[in-house]
């Protein structure tokens, strides 16, 4: 059964479709990508238009609270086995956005990634190394993200609740001395 | 006796069906390809269209429901059940049966039964894209009957098996030198039939989100890509037996099939998409007036059946 | 030109040059809507933004009107100081209609009250119970420190979150 | 008793007593059910040739009268009491205002124009069928509008009674008689001396058989009529009445056999000129049909689209044309019986007919469903299903004549056809099923039983298509045409090739096989509700979200309307309402006298007509 395994990872690793999630400035880099400088359909690697079809979730850039519910909803969507790509230093850790209230810091709180890709912007060839690691991740069965967040799913969930589903103020002492209005 | 025939018709007919869809997916591989190549790219592997499916029927999916199941086989097995009826180079399967009609409302039955899969998935995508493939539907079939029925009063015959057979020794006996003008507009009906550039509102994926397959994933998307492919075989298939004389055997016989195709990818990669009612009314304007301006010439030449 | 500048001052308004086809013109709170319309009607016709400034230290918020001129080539800057503690002005939405989804913002970003504005709803905050995030006492890194959970990292020596092994 | 008479008098008896039981109303529709079966068991002792006569004194003239049994008439009263049989059993659990007794008087009339001999009784017999019709509609669900659709029937059934009448006039003037083979054979006697005559005689009749079919340019009433006649009757009302036509055409049709007739590309040209008739018809009707959203108005633009394609096809009058034409008549009564009969089920239960506030309702109606979509694999003429033989045979027929305009309009429409009943399966049975329809049920048992045997014979005779094949070689065979080959009750014959349907049924049958056997192979699937849909990230939930909204059912094809709408600027609807304006305008003064109601039209043009009978009498 283990080569029956092998033989399917191996012809998965070669055909992954990908969703990108154009959230930020790093949907830029995606054309130059697809087209005929760096071509990245050779490594059987396509474009789609729906959840449903796809295996890799790639979000490009940071992402806002209200954009973070979107994805989670999008990566659930998903049938596995699938694989979220991390594009750019916001989806580390919020990149130049480290502080801010509305983008949150750190992607895989809330959806396990598979890899990261480093760099503000990271230029087409950083994404195809990245699809190529992605790839043979897949074929040795290393890249198990979707197991990962089905094993921990409480542990994710009570992340995406803290950031989404907020009740009370988060700056409990400030909101004494400023009211609104 | 009755029974051993059945079996050797019956693995017969899983070989042909292999066969076809083999074809159509290395028929797509192959235009990926030489898209790739016209665009200045390296292109995926030529195999690509395999693994793929392969990739699909492996993956998990999501079902709506009984409707949407039954509807996605019902889109894929009239497609398989039509190729039995097609003559392939010398041989077809069942030959007595291989009336050009018949296999034109298969067809139609491998379209509705994924017309019903898709819709009750109930993403209004998948219904736009339902409405403008039927809507294309409606503009490529009329030249294609137009084009079919003077072939039939040409060969005085609907056996696809007998047009092949009227077509046989040398060029000059081909279907494509005696009605130039049905080929062109069966031509032009094989680009939006196969729903390629300029005729592929059906599926825009940057506009309804890929159409029709908003909602298929895993299987139901392998189920989908089986049809286009068999679908392909098949219609390139029939093109070649009405018009290009059939073929001595297989191997030219995908040959002829590849010709018909490779100028339909050189047409989707060169030409933007048209919108939907734009593309209809194309259809009922020159591929029609050719179709019927060949029948009309049929005609005059004598094609009148005395009945 | 510059008679427009020599009328307004006449009114009583302090105006300046800011350039050589923009100028500012500080009105009071009351005298807003009047300042407006009667640029309005001397061909300011154009409304092209609304934005604050928050002058923690004086108290106040300063709103600025942006309006341009076609004919003249002339951009007016309209400036007003409410109070931090109560800022509350009415809606410009009858002299632009456009101007009221800028005061929407405005309400969710800084708690800014429009009188007669009658869709304030949050625009583009999802879920949001703290202070307006844009007002100067809003510390958003302690924000970002308290919802997304940072921890010290001591190999970089940078704070980054939690993660899981 | 004789069983001819006993064809008309057991459904009049039963009428009768029906009427006099109608405060009871399961009790009325169990004895018009039951009627039906009765007259259903008379029919197996009749046989081709069995005649009746009588001789009436009237009006000091001895007229012969009778009955008489062709292969035609014969074929067309089992195809109609069989399909009566089916609907009035799924009216009996089925609440709709439908009165059966009026039904069975629609059953006498129509057995009695099946089998009469002489033009008086047939002319009789078709105002009967026409009147108890009318009483029909005026029972529909909104009084006023019904009113309004039995009215404009009305007006067009009067208009081709009185075109029917003065032919009759004119012709027994001529002949001393009234027997319609004396007066037919008379007619193709004086064929070769006066021909444009002779055809001028034959159209008045055709205008009374072309206005109850429905066929272009008298089509307008239908949908009107259909929209508004009661649930129950709409099905008899689309599969049976509107086939009262083609058997009156296919009375005069063998005239134009007539060496005498000028023809034109080979074919008689009053038959050129029906084709063409039957030809628009079809498109009229497909195009029209596709952009309806009430869905009794939709599928009564697809009836008498259908009747266009036979029209076209008996108009050829070849072997092959009469076979398809007949046979596109039986498998059009089958498929739309189907169709009408699981919208009438869906009707009853969401209670609206527009197409664009329901959907989804697979879900709830499984069954129903599926007798749709065979109904409408059928329609759209799809192997191996009944309906698919009779449009390939009526392509063949055609362009074996070379006459490729009509051919590729009759496609077209074809196509067209493909396009409306996706659109009505997608709005009605596909997409999102609303939350008010949460608590839809099935049909009754009763109505399963219907679906279930519709559904059967929508295969069966799709299959085995000789068992309709076989009685239409007689009829061909009776009006001196050469009948196709037969090989066997699973082939179809057509001009250019023959079709074995046994070995495509168990193709199909074997790939779908292979398709559930791969679907059940392959990797496994979880099942969703419908609320889990792709919807570009946006979380359904917080937008409120409701199935309505997210269902695309209203204006399904919206760019071909645009593409099309200088071709339906033409509105022949127009110059009827206004020729129905002027009538009512008359009317409308003498309602001032009589202080009467709508149905004051219906008693003045009854008055009328008694008058013209009275008149023609005393003249004559």
């Amino acid at each position: 059964m283990s080569e029956w395994t092998e033989i399917v990872d191996y012809f998965r690793g070669r055909s992954m479709w990908m969703l990108h999630y154009c959230t930020g400035c790093g949907a830029i880099e995606l054309p130059p990508t697809m087209t005929s400088r760096w071509d990245m359909e050779r490594f059987g690697i396509t474009p789609m238009a729906t959840p449903r079809q796809a295996d890799i979730l790639l979000i490009t850039g940071y992402l806002a609270i209200k954009t973070l519910k979107r994805v989670v909803y999008t990566y659930e969507q998903m049938q596995a086995p699938k694989w979220v790509l991390g594009f750019g230093s916001c989806t580390i850790n919020g990149g130049i956005y480290w502080d801010s209230y509305n983008v949150i810091e750190s992607l895989d709180k809330y959806i396990p990634v598979d890899i990261y890709i480093a760099g503000c912007m990271p230029r087409p060839e950083a994404i195809l190394d990245a699809f190529v690691k992605l790839k043979e991740m897949v074929q040795k069965g290393e890249a198990k993200g979707y197991e990962k967040y089905v094993k921990n799913y409480d542990w994710y969930k009570a992340n995406q609740d803290r950031v989404l589903k907020r009740t009370s103020p988060v700056l409990k002492e400030i909101e004494k001395v400023t009211k609104i209005g | 006796m009755v029974i051993v025939e059945f079996l050797i018709k019956l693995a017969q007919g899983f070989g042909i069906g292999a066969l076809a869809l083999a074809t159509g997916l290395l028929f797509g591989g192959i235009g990926r390809k030489i898209m790739a190549r016209i665009q200045r790219r390296y292109g995926p592997p030529f195999t690509q269209n395999f693994i793929d499916l392969f990739k699909l029927f492996s993956k998990g999916s999501v079902s709506h429901g009984w409707a949407f199941d039954l509807g996605l086989v019902a889109g894929f097995a009239p497609m398989l059940a039509a190729i039995m009826f097609l003559p392939i180079g010398p041989f077809t399967l069942l030959p007595s049966d291989s009336s050009l009609i018949m296999i034109v409302y298969l067809m139609m039955m491998a379209y509705l039964g994924m017309a019903m899969g898709v819709l009750a998935s109930g993403n209004p995508n998948s219904a736009i894209g339902m409405s403008r493939a039927l809507m294309l539907m409606a503009g490529y079939e009329v030249p294609f009957a137009a084009v079919i029925f003077s072939v039939y009063l040409f060969s005085k015959t609907g056996y696809l098996t007998q047009i092949v057979a009227q077509q046989s020794g040398g060029f000059m006996n081909w279907n494509i030198v005696k009605m130039p003008l049905g080929f062109l507009a069966v031509e032009i009906a094989l680009q939006g039939m196969l729903g390629e550039k300029p005729f592929d509102q059906a599926i825009a994926p940057a506009e309804i989100a890929s159409g029709p397959m908003v909602e298929l994933g895993g299987k139901y998307l392998g189920f989908g890509m089986i049809q286009h492919s068999v679908g392909l075989f098949l219609e390139t298939g029939i093109v070649v037996d009405l018009f290009l004389g059939g073929a001595p055997n297989f191997w030219i016989f995908i040959a002829k099939q590849f010709v018909l195709y490779f100028v339909v990818i050189l047409v989707d990669a060169i030409l933007p998409r048209l919108r939907i009612h734009e593309a209809t009314s194309f259809f009922w304007k020159l591929p029609l007036f050719l179709g019927i301006l060949q029948a009309v010439i049929v005609i005059i030449q004598g094609g009148v059946l005395n009945v | 030109m510059a008679d427009i500048i020599d009328e307004i001052k006449s009114m009583d308004l302090k105006t300046s040059w800011l350039g050589d086809w923009e100028f500012e013109v500080l009105t009071p709170k009351d005298r807003l809507a009047a300042t407006l319309s009667y640029l309005k009607a001397k061909g300011f016709k154009a409304f092209m933004g609304l934005s604050c400034v928050d002058w923690i230290e004086e108290g106040n918020f300063e709103l600025v009107y942006i309006l341009q001129s076609y004919d003249l080539a002339l951009e007016a800057i309209v400036k007003t100081k409410i109070p931090r503690q109560r800022p509350v002005i009415e809606s410009m939405g009858t002299l632009w209609k456009l101007c009221e989804v800028y005061e929407r913002e405005m309400h969710e970003f800084f708690g800014i009250e429009f009188t007669g504005n009658p869709n304030l709803k949050p625009f583009f905050l999802e879920n949001w119970l703290d202070i307006p995030p844009l007002r100067k006492d809003f510390d958003t890194l302690a924000f970002s420190e308290e919802l997304f959970e940072f921890k010290e990292d001591e190999t970089h020596g940078i704070k980054s979150p939690k993660r899981i092994e | 008793m004789n069983s001819l008479l006993a064809l008309l008098i057991v459904p009049i008896t039963g009428s009768a007593v029906a009427a006099i039981l109608h405060r009871y109303r399961f009790v009325e529709r169990l004895i018009t059910f039951l009627t039906f079966c009765g007259t259903f068991l008379f029919l197996f002792g009749i046989k081709v040739g069995d005649i009746f006569t009588w001789h009436l004194d009237f009006l000091g003239k001895n007229v012969e009268m009778g009955l008489q049994i062709t292969p035609l008439s014969i074929f067309m009263l089992y195809m109609t009491i069989a399909f009566g049989i089916v609907l009035t059993f799924y009216n009996l659990s089925e609440r709709s205002k439908m009165k059966g007794f009026l039904l069975l008087l629609t059953l006498t009339a129509s057995n009695w124009i099946f089998m009469s001999t002489d033009l008086i009784s047939f002319f009789f017999a078709w105002e009967l069928m026409g009147w108890s019709s009318i009483l029909m509609i005026f029972g529909g669900k909104h009084e006023e509008k019904s009113r309004h659709g039995a009215l404009y029937y009305a007006m067009m059934s009067i208009g081709g009674s009185y075109s029917m009448l003065i032919g009759i006039f004119l012709l027994s003037n001529l002949t001393g008689t009234f027997s319609i083979q004396s007066n037919v054979s008379y007619l193709m006697s004086i064929m070769s001396v006066h021909p444009w005559w002779v055809l001028g005689m034959v159209s008045l009749f055709f205008v009374a058989f072309m206005v109850k079919s429905g066929i272009f340019p008298f089509h307008t009433w239908v949908p009107y009529t259909y929209g508004e006649a009661p649930d129950g009757f709409v099905p008899y009302l689309s599969s049976v009445m509107s086939k009262y036509g083609v058997y009156g055409f296919l009375i005069f049709l063998p005239l134009t056999l007539n060496e005498h007739v000028p023809s034109v590309f080979g074919l008689a040209w009053p038959n050129y000129v029906l084709l063409w008739f039957g030809s628009v018809t079809a498109v009229v009707g497909s195009v029209l049909a596709f952009m309806q959203d009430d869905v009794k108005k939709l599928f009564a633009y697809s009836s008498f689209s259908n009747l266009g394609f036979i029209l076209a096809a008996i108009s050829l009058f070849t072997p092959i044309g009469l076979t398809a034409g007949l046979f596109h008549a039986f498998n059009h009564l089958l498929f739309n019986g189907a169709i009408f009969i699981t919208v009438i089920a869906v009707i009853s239960k969401v209670g609206t007919t527009r197409m664009s506030e329901m959907g989804g309702i697979w879900q709830k109606m499984p069954l129903t469903f599926l007798t749709f979509f065979i109904g409408i694999a059928a329609a759209a003429g799809i192997p191996p299903f009944a309906g698919f033989g009779s449009k390939w045979m009526i392509f063949q027929a055609m362009i074996s004549h070379g006459l490729i305009f009509a051919t590729v309009l009759l496609f077209f429409a074809s196509i067209a056809s493909f396009l409306y009943l996706m659109r009505a399966f997608h709005a009605i049975f596909l997409g999102q099923l609303s939350h008010k329809y949460d608590n839809l049920k099935e049909v009754s048992m009763i109505g399963k039983i219907t679906e279930v045997f519709l559904l059967g014979a929508l295969i069966f005779f799709g299959i085995l298509p000789g068992f309709i094949l076989d009685p239409i070689d007689s009829i061909v065979s009776a009006f001196g045409l050469k009948p196709l080959p037969t090989s066997g009750y699973e082939y179809i014959n057509g001009f250019f090739s023959s079709i074995n349907m046994v070995s495509i049924f168990i193709v199909v049958i074997i790939a779908f096989i292979f398709g559930f056997a791969l679907f059940a192979v392959v990797a496994k699937h979880k099942k969703v509700p419908q609320e889990d849909n792709y919807t570009a990230g946006q979380i359904p939930q917080d937008w409120n979200l409701t199935p309505e909204m997210y269902q695309f059912g209203y204006d399904f094809y919206e760019p071909m309307d645009k593409e099309l709408a200088p071709f339906l600027k033409v509105k022949i609807d127009g110059f009827f309402k206004g020729f129905g304006e002027s009538v009512k305008y008359i009317g409308g003064a003498v309602k001032e006298i009589f202080t009467g109601n709508v149905q004051i039209y219906t008693y003045l043009a009854v008055g009328g007509l008694v008058i013209f009978v009275i008149a023609g009498w005393v003249v004559w």
